[in-house]
This record gives C-alpha cells, structure tokens and sequence, in this order.
C-alpha cells in the first residue's frame, strides 16, 4: 500500500503568496514559459500585493504570468535580461510606469548565484565598456576589462520545480531548470511549484539538483503535466 | 535576385559549413538557430544552447512531440540528442564566459571594419533586452555572424563604425550574408569569398566599411 | 576530575541539547564529527559535510559497511540518512558562505573575551592548513564552539586576547566546556550554565577572559 | 549482445600523464582519498615529470597520490587549503622545498569554479581581517569587509569521476564529487579518472554532472570500485 506523501512545507497556492508583502523584492524563475511558476503567478494577480521589485529572466509574455502581474500593474521595478518578447512591458517601461535595469543574461545568472552563495561581488568581461555598464566600475586585470557587478538578492523566490520529495529536495525537467536552482538560493523565502510530492527516498542522492535546504514552501501544480 | 528564403538558406548553408566537427556551437535567437536542423548526425557537432542544453537536436516533428519543458533560447520546441545534458543557467553562462564554446553563430544589426558588432539595441526603437548576446560574443572562442548583407529598407549593415550600441570589445570572426564571406584579418576585414551572382563591385556598392579582398575569391551558393 | 572521555562526552550532550529540531547542522573536524552519532532521527537535524553531504548519518556498522566515497570533512566512513544528497565543494561552500548552515560546531584552541576564535594555527608547530574553517565561522548563521574548558597543559583557552591567528572577525556565539557553557551576550561573554561539579570560583580559576555571570546558574552533566 | 564501450577520448594511463610537462600548474582533485585519481597519480609518479605547481585541497597523504610525487620532488609549489595531514608536506615547506599558498577551502573551491566560469576575481567574506589573507586588497559593502580573491587555472587537471560514457560525460560517487566538477572547468586539459565508460545514452540527461565538452582523455581505473 502506498500513502499519499505530506510535507510539513505543502502549502495551498494562496497561502503560499500570501506571504509575498507589499514592495517585497521577489525572484521568479523560468525562461520562456519552461521552468516558470504559472499556478503561483496566477493566484498572485489574484491578491492585491503591489509595488513588486521582480528580478526574472522576461517579463513573462502579454496577459500570461509575470505579463499579468505587469498590467494589474503589481510591479514597479524589473531587472532582468530580456523583457522586449512582452509588448506590455516595453509600453510601461516607456510610460514611466515601471523602472527597468537589464543585465546580460550571464550576468544577471551569475549575480543571482553569488547572492546565494555569499559573494557580494564578482567581475566579469561581459558588458564592459558597452553602454549598457557605463555607470559601472571597470577594472583590467592582465590587461583586460572587466565590470564590478553586485549580487542580487530576494525577499522572496518564486521558482518551478519538477518532483519534490517531503524534505523539499528538489528535481527539475529539462531546461525547466534554468534559473531556478540559483534563486531558491538567493532569497530569504523560497516557495516552489512542483508537479509531484513524493515520498523521502524516493529521489536518488545523486540526482537532488536542489536540497531541502533552500526550500521553505511546496505547492502542487494543478497540471500534473506542467 | 534572391527572395528572403534563399538567403536565408544560402546563408545557413555556409555557416553550417564553416563548423568543424566535434565543435560545441552556440546558436544565437533568429536567424543562428534554423542551423540545428541542418547538423548531420555523424559530424557531431554539438549544439549549446543558453537556456541550460548540451546537445539541441532538431525541431520535433509534430507538435505532439513538442515538450514545453525542453525549448531552445528562442523558446521554440527542439529534441535533445543522445549524450546531451541540462544543467542551470549559472553554470550554462559558467561555459559561455569560461571560454568552453568554440563557436558562437549570432545575428547582427551592424558590423564596423575592425569586426566591432552590434546587436541589441536599435535606438529609438522598442527594445527592452540584451539576453545572452553580450557574454556569447565576448566569450565564445570564435564569432560567426550570419546576416542579411543589407537591412529591409537596403541600408549596408557592413559599415565604418557602428552607430549603434555595440555588444562586446571584442571583434567578431567571420561575418557570411548572402553575397559575402568576410574573415577578420588583424585589424580589419577580408572579403574571402562571394555570394554565388554578386560582383566584387556590388558588394562594394552595399558595403560602408573598408575591406581587403582575398587573392582568389571561392563562390558559394 | 573527569576523564577525557567523560569530558567529550559531557560536551557533546551538551552541544546535542543546544541544536534546534529541523536544524541544519555543520560538524567541524575533530570533537564536533562525534556529535553525528548522537542525532535521534525524530529530531531530523540535518547534518552538512563541507566536502558535499548534506544528511551526514551515523558511523557505518563495521569496516563492511563503510564505502570510501562516503566519507565526512574529517576523513572518516560515514553514513547517508534518507532525503541525503550529495553536492560538489564550491556549491557545499556557497552554502556555509551564503548564510544556508543554522549552526556550526567547530573546536577551538582560544576563545577571546568578545568571543573571537582562533582555532587553526598555533604559531611555530607544524600546521599547513587552514581547511573550512574560516567559511563556517564566517556563514554559519550561529557557531557553537566545542572545546576542552583548558589546554593539555591546564592553561585557560577562553583569553582575554587571542595570541594565535584568528579564524574570523566574527565573533562565536555560545562556547561550551566540561565545565561551563558561554553565551555571548552584545559584545562580551556570559556564562549561563555550569559543569557538575565545578564551582563558580573555578570557572574564574581557570578562565582568563573577563566574564559575566547569568543570575540562574543551572547545572549540565 | 552488449558491444564493449569505445570511447575517442580514451587513453592509457601512461600515455594520458604523458601529456602533462615539467613546469605544469596541475590541478587535482578529491577530499582525502574520495574522488583522488590515485591511478593516474601513481602513474605520473612514475615519470621524471617534475616543477609541478599543485591545486588540491590536500597533499595526500604520506607516499600515497600527490604525497608520493612529494616525496620524488616533482611538486615544487602547492596551493590548497589543508596539508597538514601529511607530515611530508610539512617538512617539505619548513626545508623550503615546496613553496606552499594556503587558502580556506571554500575559497579555493571558489576560486577554481571562477576559473572556468570565466570569472576573474570575486570579493568573499571569508579571511577579512585575519593573518590569511593580510597581504590582500580589503573592500568594504555594506560596511562589511570582504577580501578580494583571484580566480585559478591550471594546464592540466587530474579528476576521478565515476561512470563516463564514450562522449566523455560525467557523473560521481557520492563525495567523491567534491573538487572534481569545478577542476574539470578550470583546466586547459583534462584527464579523468573513471571506474568505468558506458555506452552513450546509458546516462540519463538529468544525472549528468559534467558535460564533456569538458573532458578531453578518459583513462580506465584498474581497481573497479574504486
């Protein structure tokens, strides 16, 4: 006889965004819409939280997930890589209705890791001497530029995983990893979709890409395939 | 004249020809990632894509065989080749940056004479992104553009010196549209080769930087 | 007079004692390892390896059981309990560094009257290491030092100045003996509880750094 | 009917360490024992190979991996985190033998991982204000000291892994894992020690830990379970 698996982390979607504050700084993971917490963002755009700093790759696309939070206008602030596949948010970048830093996708994945991994700042070639770092601090080692950039951090992270065991140990599907394992180590509360909760020892030793660790809330998916 | 699909095809043709086997390629958003159905299986040629994949196989066949899980960095559905792996954006960017790609195939706006590409941002124009390009070009051991010779509107995107916001320091390699092969040689650019129906002359005529020309010119069609 | 044995031991219970149910636990090289063979799975306390374990389980059975690519920061076999996994050293110390271990136990060889540690060199003996031990003084969320209350040679190791290199300027949070438990308490130490059998006045015998005494003194044995 | 692995990259040992030349920085991994390609040490051991600068977080221990190549004078420096444990390393730095540069270890992991992420140098917390580090450049974030680190390269790094398959993709046995994926990225060549090499396809996509774009030979270990 099996046993339906329980974690003490398992949390209804709305209790699990309703810890999400007023001008919280939040992490959601994804690229695209592969590795992106839909069923979170969705019962978010339902709660009248506000004033959101969002640190994510997009913007999510028009109407659907981070898109929907942006015309709720939920989000004041953006940093990310790539916002220009969503229209709306170049409308509301333009209007002054949200303020915008882009990093270099490498960037903004490697400031994210060192936010969770205790590194303030770190230097990287990517972007120097481009405008798009000229406020920056440059410095040559051997010769060559390179850009001061700080870590990021978040208050919260919203991230999509695959199967989770009870503990909070985490898989992903495919490129569905992205972003995710560097930001459930970058904030200060960690809330996870995942398409299963199975029972500990279930998920090999070896193959835990994300330990309980960084996880402070499970919420199942409604779309067990999602 | 060729229509946009037989430059396009011209032009992928030749990139595709340009990568040796064994190589780790990155494909860059557009134009760059139509190269994944082209790679035949016995060259190994493996494709990296930024989104966290070592080994991007071709488009599925139908969209049944599509896997909203397992999409390239243009967020198109492809397959994964035997032998490829995921792994996160940190550490795929760890690869990109680290030097461990050995050919980045990107798109471009515009090229200046010393090899200089921009390709993210037309000013003016509703851009709100950058994503991978800045660290694939500044990290990738060799750049391969692939371009139309001229925008839309028939502007030369071969030209003097960028006006608009370049990507990296550091110069691209080899630049192929539909009418010119071009290697960077020391500082400046070489036209190697012609599209097959493109005078030297017409690709003067569609060029604004200077260029060297090779000694014997290969078309290629 | 205790033996050594019932030093260690009486320490360790009292270490056990201080760690939280559901805590994250890092156990240094030495004294601290023994504590892993004291956790009662009801209290799941998760130990960290920093040579990449996380669920660090008891000492195998017999040598049988032991398998050498299971082995803790201090060489020794150890077990996995279930929901264990493994990881590599730089993403072990992003977790010590970055804030993710709720306490680290870890040995001393002075503690100074602000609660500086210095734990890895005594100058002049033959020391060519530093190991983990700055990181998990530095990240841990709250050190626990575990030591012998003085030297072999009965000199006092809670000082008022540290003579030894310092492990960090992070100051250690509580210091537990044979024969007293310290909290710091702003920017000195306090002591909190007593050893059975050792007097207030022998803790001061014994103890260079000045110290603050709690109004309730309970005994630990 | 199961056909016999064959890799390209595969190699003997004598004709991997071969590879390697006088004056090489080399990078080896493993935690004590755990992850040591103690095969190809004992090989290189065996060479007139000498002037070695070593990465490895320990020395081996007494005659036995690195500490044997000690003991035949082919390691003139060493940077790692703890050789204490091996008397020799000791002698050998007090006789001025081995010039020797301590780092806390997850400095020197960090540091490897920023070699091969391309990373130049990174600020950490760890050994601010301590004798460690007192020739370093300190910053201050936040009001917090943090000391400024350098990223290490090697010519050569020297892993064991557990299975590979015939692409050279990697994965580990349980701490075994340690140094061993960020030296992998951090060399110019890498040789890597394997219990075994499996077809391709054998590894599941998602166990994979080190790619092998990363791996240049792969040598079999002798000793199965090793």
């Amino acid at each position: 006889m099996s046993r339906r698996p329980q974690s003490e982390k398992a949390l209804s979607a709305a209790d699990a965004v309703d810890k999400i504050s007023n001008g919280d700084v939040m992490m959601v993971g994804g690229f695209g819409q592969a590795g992106t917490p839909l069923f979170l963002l969705e019962t978010l755009a339902e709660t009248r939280t506000r004033d959101l700093t969002v640190i994510s790759n997009n913007l999510g696309e028009q109407g659907v997930g981070l898109g929907r939070l942006l015309l709720n206008r939920q989000i004041s602030r953006a940093i990310g890589s790539f916002f220009t596949n969503n229209p709306d948010a170049v409308k509301a970048s333009n209007d002054g209705e949200i303020s915008v830093e882009l990093l270099p996708q490498g960037t903004l994945a490697e400031a994210i890791r060192a936010g969770g991994a205790g590194i303030p700042a770190f230097y990287t070639p990517t972007g120097a001497d481009t405008e798009l770092s000229r406020d920056k601090e440059v410095r040559a080692f051997e010769g060559r530029n390179y850009v001061l950039e700080r870590a990021l951090r978040a208050d919260v992270a919203l991230i999509k995983a695959g199967r989770a065991d009870e503990l909070g140990n985490l898989t992903y599907d495919k490129s569905a990893r992205n972003f995710n394992p560097a930001m459930a180590m970058a904030a200060s509360l960690v809330i996870v979709e995942v398409s299963e909760i199975v029972p500990v020892g279930h998920l090999s030793p070896e193959e835990i890409v994300t330990p309980h660790i960084f996880v402070d809330h499970l919420v199942e998916s409604p779309n067990a395939d999602n | 004249m060729l229509t946009i699909e037989e430059s396009r095809n011209r032009i992928l043709r030749r990139a595709y020809a340009e990568l040796e086997t064994g190589s780790v390629v990155n494909l860059g958003v557009g134009l760059p990632t139509a190269l994944a159905n082209l790679i035949d299986e016995d060259r190994s040629i493996h494709i990296h894509s930024e989104n966290g994949i070592l080994g991007v196989g071709p488009s599925p066949r139908s969209a049944e065989d599509s896997d909203p899980a397992l999409i390239n960095a243009g967020k198109q559905p492809v397959t994964l080749t035997p032998g490829g792996s995921f792994f996160d954006s940190a550490t795929s960017f760890a690869m990109i940056r680290g030097g461990h790609i050995d050919v980045a195939v990107i798109g471009a706006l515009q090229i200046d004479e010393s090899g200089i590409l921009a390709n993210w941002l037309v000013p003016g124009e509703n851009v709100l992104g950058v994503g991978g390009a800045m660290d694939l070009v500044t990290g990738a051991k060799r750049v391969l553009v692939v371009t139309t010779h001229c925008t839309k509107s028939g502007a030369p995107k071969i030209v003097k010196e960028c006006t608009y916001p370049i990507t990296a320091t550091r110069p691209v390699d080899t630049i192929i549209t539909e009418r010119a092969l071009f290697r960077r040689t020391g500082d400046g650019l070489q036209l190697a080769e012609l599209g097959d129906g493109f005078s030297l002359e017409s690709i003067y005529d569609s060029t604004d930087a200077e260029f060297e020309v090779s000694e014997n010119i290969p078309v290629f069609a």
